[in-house]
């Protein structure tokens, strides 16, 4: 753990983070429960084992800045604040969902938080990212888009696309890999050239690369603390490539048995939350009583969360129609 | 006769053009180890080896493409678009290049690439990954167009497109994968460009293709029971089309109802219905109506999903309001 | 009334939104120092600065995405798309993305992002170049089409675009940019989903729109001279769609033709004829006829090119073939 | 010049190039005049400048090594052993035309050269190249491909998606840059990061990358010479970038003035056929006579191509339904 963090974070800061880490595992656990009785439906895809990365990350902006996402967004749409009661409502495609119950898990919005969205489209959220990027630099605001997305997207047309028009123009963008080894079942190994050192990538577009333990709730948070500062005056876009792994399949319809149990085995062990909650005991900022608060708090806004989805009324058959386009 | 489901018919028919013929290969997003996202091809990467199963990158644009000079090389690539949603990354290869090819060269280059991929709504997977294109692909001169909607249609379908010399677009639907028929193993193949009378009726004729061919039938039952005996058309196949079958069937029945799941305006059910009232002007008792897709991205919620897609009540409707007109 | 050409009015549209409008901007290839591939932007680059006149790389994909997040930020971004066979190239960003997010955001975010771009053949640059997906995009939800024919709708429909909060595909057309027109001067706007009448007759309805309208009245004189009036109707916008005028029409005229470039099967005539029998079905006398472009790739040689899309020669012909029926 | 080139090639090949490169530009100059006599429409992008790359390159092929292009494509026609007269009919839209008519001046094809096409999408030839080299290797043939792409096109994501591919699957694809300095009006330092050192972008892909000097016949020549025994041996891709100049406008309807009159002036003096003229004539390769042989042997072959072209019937009302499909 980065030592260096510590002395600027509080303890209600670092309680924070492992609060909303544990607060994205139960969620995901119970999407999972809740899949299965039918209450969500489609395709769920959990963030489990990567938490350290959103909220690492998200931690680390202003309420001003833009987020963007892909897919696997519950994590991130947590971590930037928006309610697991409307986060739930929607993957149950209740009307008091975060995006009303129309865009379900892959498509989570809230503008209130400026969380741009959840992209299903591999790749897709980049251009989009890179856009609001460039609207932050017409209108001479320090705001910055901070764009996750999956290793996979690196294979994509729209990626270097994206790179070189955010470099060519200097926009204050961090484009930001959530590298787990993996697009569905095919490991990157496979299908990246530079798989090894994803965030080499970045030199392509003459853009800084940077690597980081994306376990590491506080390697995260530092890093993208400075490189905030970094982007949103003036110095262009950078290029992270957080390593990290998905603990569960590629979606729950994923038993993941392409994976060696010895891989998984390495991964579970370098787990972010009992890593980062040792971390914070054997520093003596949290007792095993606190930590049990916070699970025990956390548990009970989860129960609440699937409580409220459940309770929340559907969409009326009229909304089918609204908000095409501007009433 | 063997009974399987849709994936089954698929997957035997990918197998069989592996077996027979050694300038197949297969090539698309986890298609290897993972077996398809749907799948289709589990078990493939281990029988027929990763040279023959290409798991390719997440790169629409460059399998397509890929798949087009390997094709213009004299292999027979057959590549996986994962689902329909994801060619829209992929659509400068298939239009501009795949389709024109043969044309812009002054016919010295085939380009014999099948396209598969997945089409449809209605399995919650909301607006981005639930479209229907079919429609469009089958308005692109040099592409030919594949929307089977039985077991028996996509292999019977798939022996005659493997042979082809120009590019196809064969087009599963999500929500047929699980289904059943029989499927005859005598070898049997069907020709692009002939529809299929899939039930004989006096009252209406029912046009469709792909899943919402199978809806129209289960409308048919319930209109059965009201005395009404609707004649259901599956087109089978969009580009070529064919319209003498339903043509007729017109003239025979006097009114028609065309069905497509995608959303209406601009869809191919247009063109269905304006070659049917060209066609068959006089013998029209009222005007073919459509039932179509909302005019919505599809929705995540279910309520929601469930009236944006067509389903067997909605065309049995259009049927009575066609009837009692 | 001033008369200036369509690439003038078009110029002076996003003049005006530029001088109007500080949240607007333009984006696109080499529309600054070059002054756009088809001179439309001359002058721009010099007079806005090249904060409001990005030229940007040549990616298709990203330029339309970057409009769509800026466009979600507040501004006002318009992206020309150089031609729309380019447009295969940010068809993800276009129908997968600007189309959909404020439907699937729950209606908490708008996309007021203009996307100009050049549709059309008869330039003599083939198949890869001379393409009209118009019909594509209308058939998409979320999406707004617009096809001026004149130079007088090109500048009234884009000032009534340019205050919208959704996401428009305003489509000009390559052989229309020399022509001329009048053009009030009174800061008309032309709201979108009203087609208009642009010749009054009572034999026959034309149906059409961007340059198969003006082809349309030729075609329609061309009749005048054998005695038959036909009323031509330029439909102006695709999405919305305005089939009352055209059903009325009808009603009038009992027979109609509808006319585009594009290639037949698929095309958005299907969409018109199949809304016009099923509207007009009392009053057609004589089924709806198409006239399309041929079902090929556009050649480049010039005899072919000529005989693949429609002129007014056999518009008028198809026209005579509804009337002698 | 690259001496040691010298020592491999005879002057039968070194006048050959000669001969060629002059012949491109005497077959630009002829489509410049035939089109302000309305004789060839549309697009007209001449290739004049950039000879040395064509000649260079292409003769370093073997004939089963297929070539891809893009647009700007006659040059590479022509030094692919196209005739002149086949390319100038096509031009003129004649049924004697390489592709018939159907494909002018962006869309020239010849089965018989494995010349697999001018494509005129920027990028989209690169897909289609890489599947060639894939069907290469899936057949076990030796034979590679060769694919041109302008400046411009390495600011598209098909370019990235096939660099990326064809680097994870080892495919002997040879992706050629002719960096211009330009894509239409736009210079390239404008939109492309990277832009002062092109080939490194080969390094994102693990690729190795070359840079020559475009307007050097035999450097040009030699390189690929290397390059071909590299790729056809299993080695996998190769990219190059080739400096060069287009002397013309984009287009004949460009007038480039947004070029610098001195920039100009210094790729004019680097002309690639006074350049290797002179070097011919100085080694004592080829005397003023011999070399004034040429040119009047190459002037003859254009103006007979122009004649060729013009007396062509154009394709019959029938052909245009022929060729969508196979018969
Ligand atoms: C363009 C596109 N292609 C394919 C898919 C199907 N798909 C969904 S997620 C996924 C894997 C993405 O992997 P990665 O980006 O590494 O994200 P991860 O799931 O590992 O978080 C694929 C192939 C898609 N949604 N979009
Ligand atoms: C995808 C796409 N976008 C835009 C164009 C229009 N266009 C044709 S050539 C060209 C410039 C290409 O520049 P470059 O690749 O450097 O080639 P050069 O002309 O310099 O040889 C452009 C923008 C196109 N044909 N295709
Ligand atoms: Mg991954
Ligand atoms: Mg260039």
């Amino acid at each position: 753990m980065a030592i260096a963090e510590q002395q600027r974070l509080g303890k209600t800061e670092l309680l924070g983070f492992y609060r909303m880490m544990r607060l994205i595992r139960e969620f995901e656990r119970e999407c999972e429960r809740q899949y299965t009785r039918g209450n969500i439906r489609g395709f769920l895809h959990v963030y489990t084992g990567e938490e350290a990365i959103a909220v690492g990350a998200i931690s680390a902006l202003k309420p001003e800045d833009y987020v963007v996402t892909h897919y696997r967004d519950h994590g991130h749409a947590l971590a930037r604040g928006l309610s697991p009661n409307a986060v739930m409502a929607e993957l149950f495609g209740k009307a008091t969902g975060c995006s009303k119950g129309k865009g379900g898990s892959m498509h989570l919005f809230d503008a209130s938080k400026n969380f741009m969205g959840g992209y299903a489209i591999v790749g897709g959220q980049l251009p989009i990212a890179t856009g609001l990027a460039l609207a932050s630099q017409q209108k001479g605001e320090a705001r910055i888009s901070l764009c996750f997305m999956g290793d996979g997207a690196l294979n994509e047309g729209e990626f270097h696309e994206s790179m070189n028009l955010a470099a060519v123009w200097n926009l204050p963008v961090i484009f930001f890999c959530e590298n787990n080894l993996y697009g569905m079942g095919a490991p990157s190994a496979t299908t990246l050239a530079v798989h090894q050192q994803m965030y080499k990538l970045a030199e392509a577009y003459g853009i800084p690369g940077h690597r980081v333990d994306g376990n590491d709730v506080l390697a995260v948070h530092e890093l993208m603390r400075e490189l905030h500062q970094y982007v949103s005056t003036g110095n262009g876009p950078v290029f992270v490539e957080a390593q990290t792994y998905r603990l569960q399949g590629h979606s729950i319809a994923d038993p993941a048995n392409y994976r060696p149990a010895e891989e998984v085995e390495y991964w579970r062990s370098r787990d972010p939350i009992p890593r980062f909650q040792q971390w914070l005991m054997a520093e003596g900022l949290a007792s095993e009583e606190e930590i049990a608060q916070i699970d025990a708090a956390v548990d009970e806004e989860v129960v609440a969360a699937a409580e409220y989805a459940d309770s929340s009324p559907f969409p009326e058959p009229a909304d089918l129609y609204r908000g095409v386009y501007q009433d | 006769m063997p009974v399987m489901t849709y994936r089954e018919a698929v997957a035997q028919a990918l197998r069989e053009a592996l077996d027979e013929d050694p300038r197949v290969f297969l090539m698309g997003e986890d298609i290897g180890p993972y077996g398809g996202a749907f799948a289709v091809t589990k078990g493939f990467w281990d029988q027929y080896g990763q040279e023959r199963i290409k798991d390719s990158p997440l790169s629409e644009s460059v399998i397509v493409g890929a798949g087009v000079g390997a094709a213009m090389a004299g292999l027979r690539p057959i590549v996986e678009l994962m689902t329909i949603n994801f060619s829209l990354l992929a659509m400068d290869q298939i239009v501009n290049h795949a389709a024109k090819i043969r044309y812009m060269s002054g016919d010295q280059f085939s380009v014999p690439l099948v396209i598969r991929t997945v089409t449809g709504g209605g399995a919650s997977v909301a607006a981005t990954h639930s479209q229907s294109f079919e429609g469009w692909f089958a308005s692109v001169p040099g592409l030919k167009v594949v929307v089977p909607s039985t077991p028996r249609d996509a292999l019977g379908l798939f022996r005659t497109v493997r042979d082809l010399e120009d590019p196809v677009i064969f087009i599963e639907h999500i929500l047929l994968y699980g289904t059943h028929g029989e499927v005859p193993d005598n070898g049997y193949k069907i020709p692009l460009g002939k529809a299929e009378v899939t039930r004989a009726g006096s009252d209406v004729t029912i046009v469709s293709f792909s899943r919402m061919a199978q809806v129209s039938l289960e409308a048919a039952e319930e209109l059965a029971q009201e005395g009404i005996q609707a004649e259901v058309i599956d087109l089978r196949t969009l580009r070529p089309l064919d319209a003498d079958t339903m043509v007729e069937s017109v003239q025979k029945t006097h009114r028609a109802v065309v069905v497509e799941e995608a959303s209406g305006l601009g869809g191919f059910g247009g063109e269905i219905a304006s070659q049917l009232q060209e066609r068959a002007f006089d013998y029209l008792d009222a005007p073919v109506r459509r039932v179509s897709g909302e005019e919505v991205p599809i929705p995540y919620s279910r309520p929601l999903e469930l009236l944006a897609i067509p389903d067997a009540h909605k065309v049995a409707q259009a049927v009575r309001e066609a009837i009692n007109r």
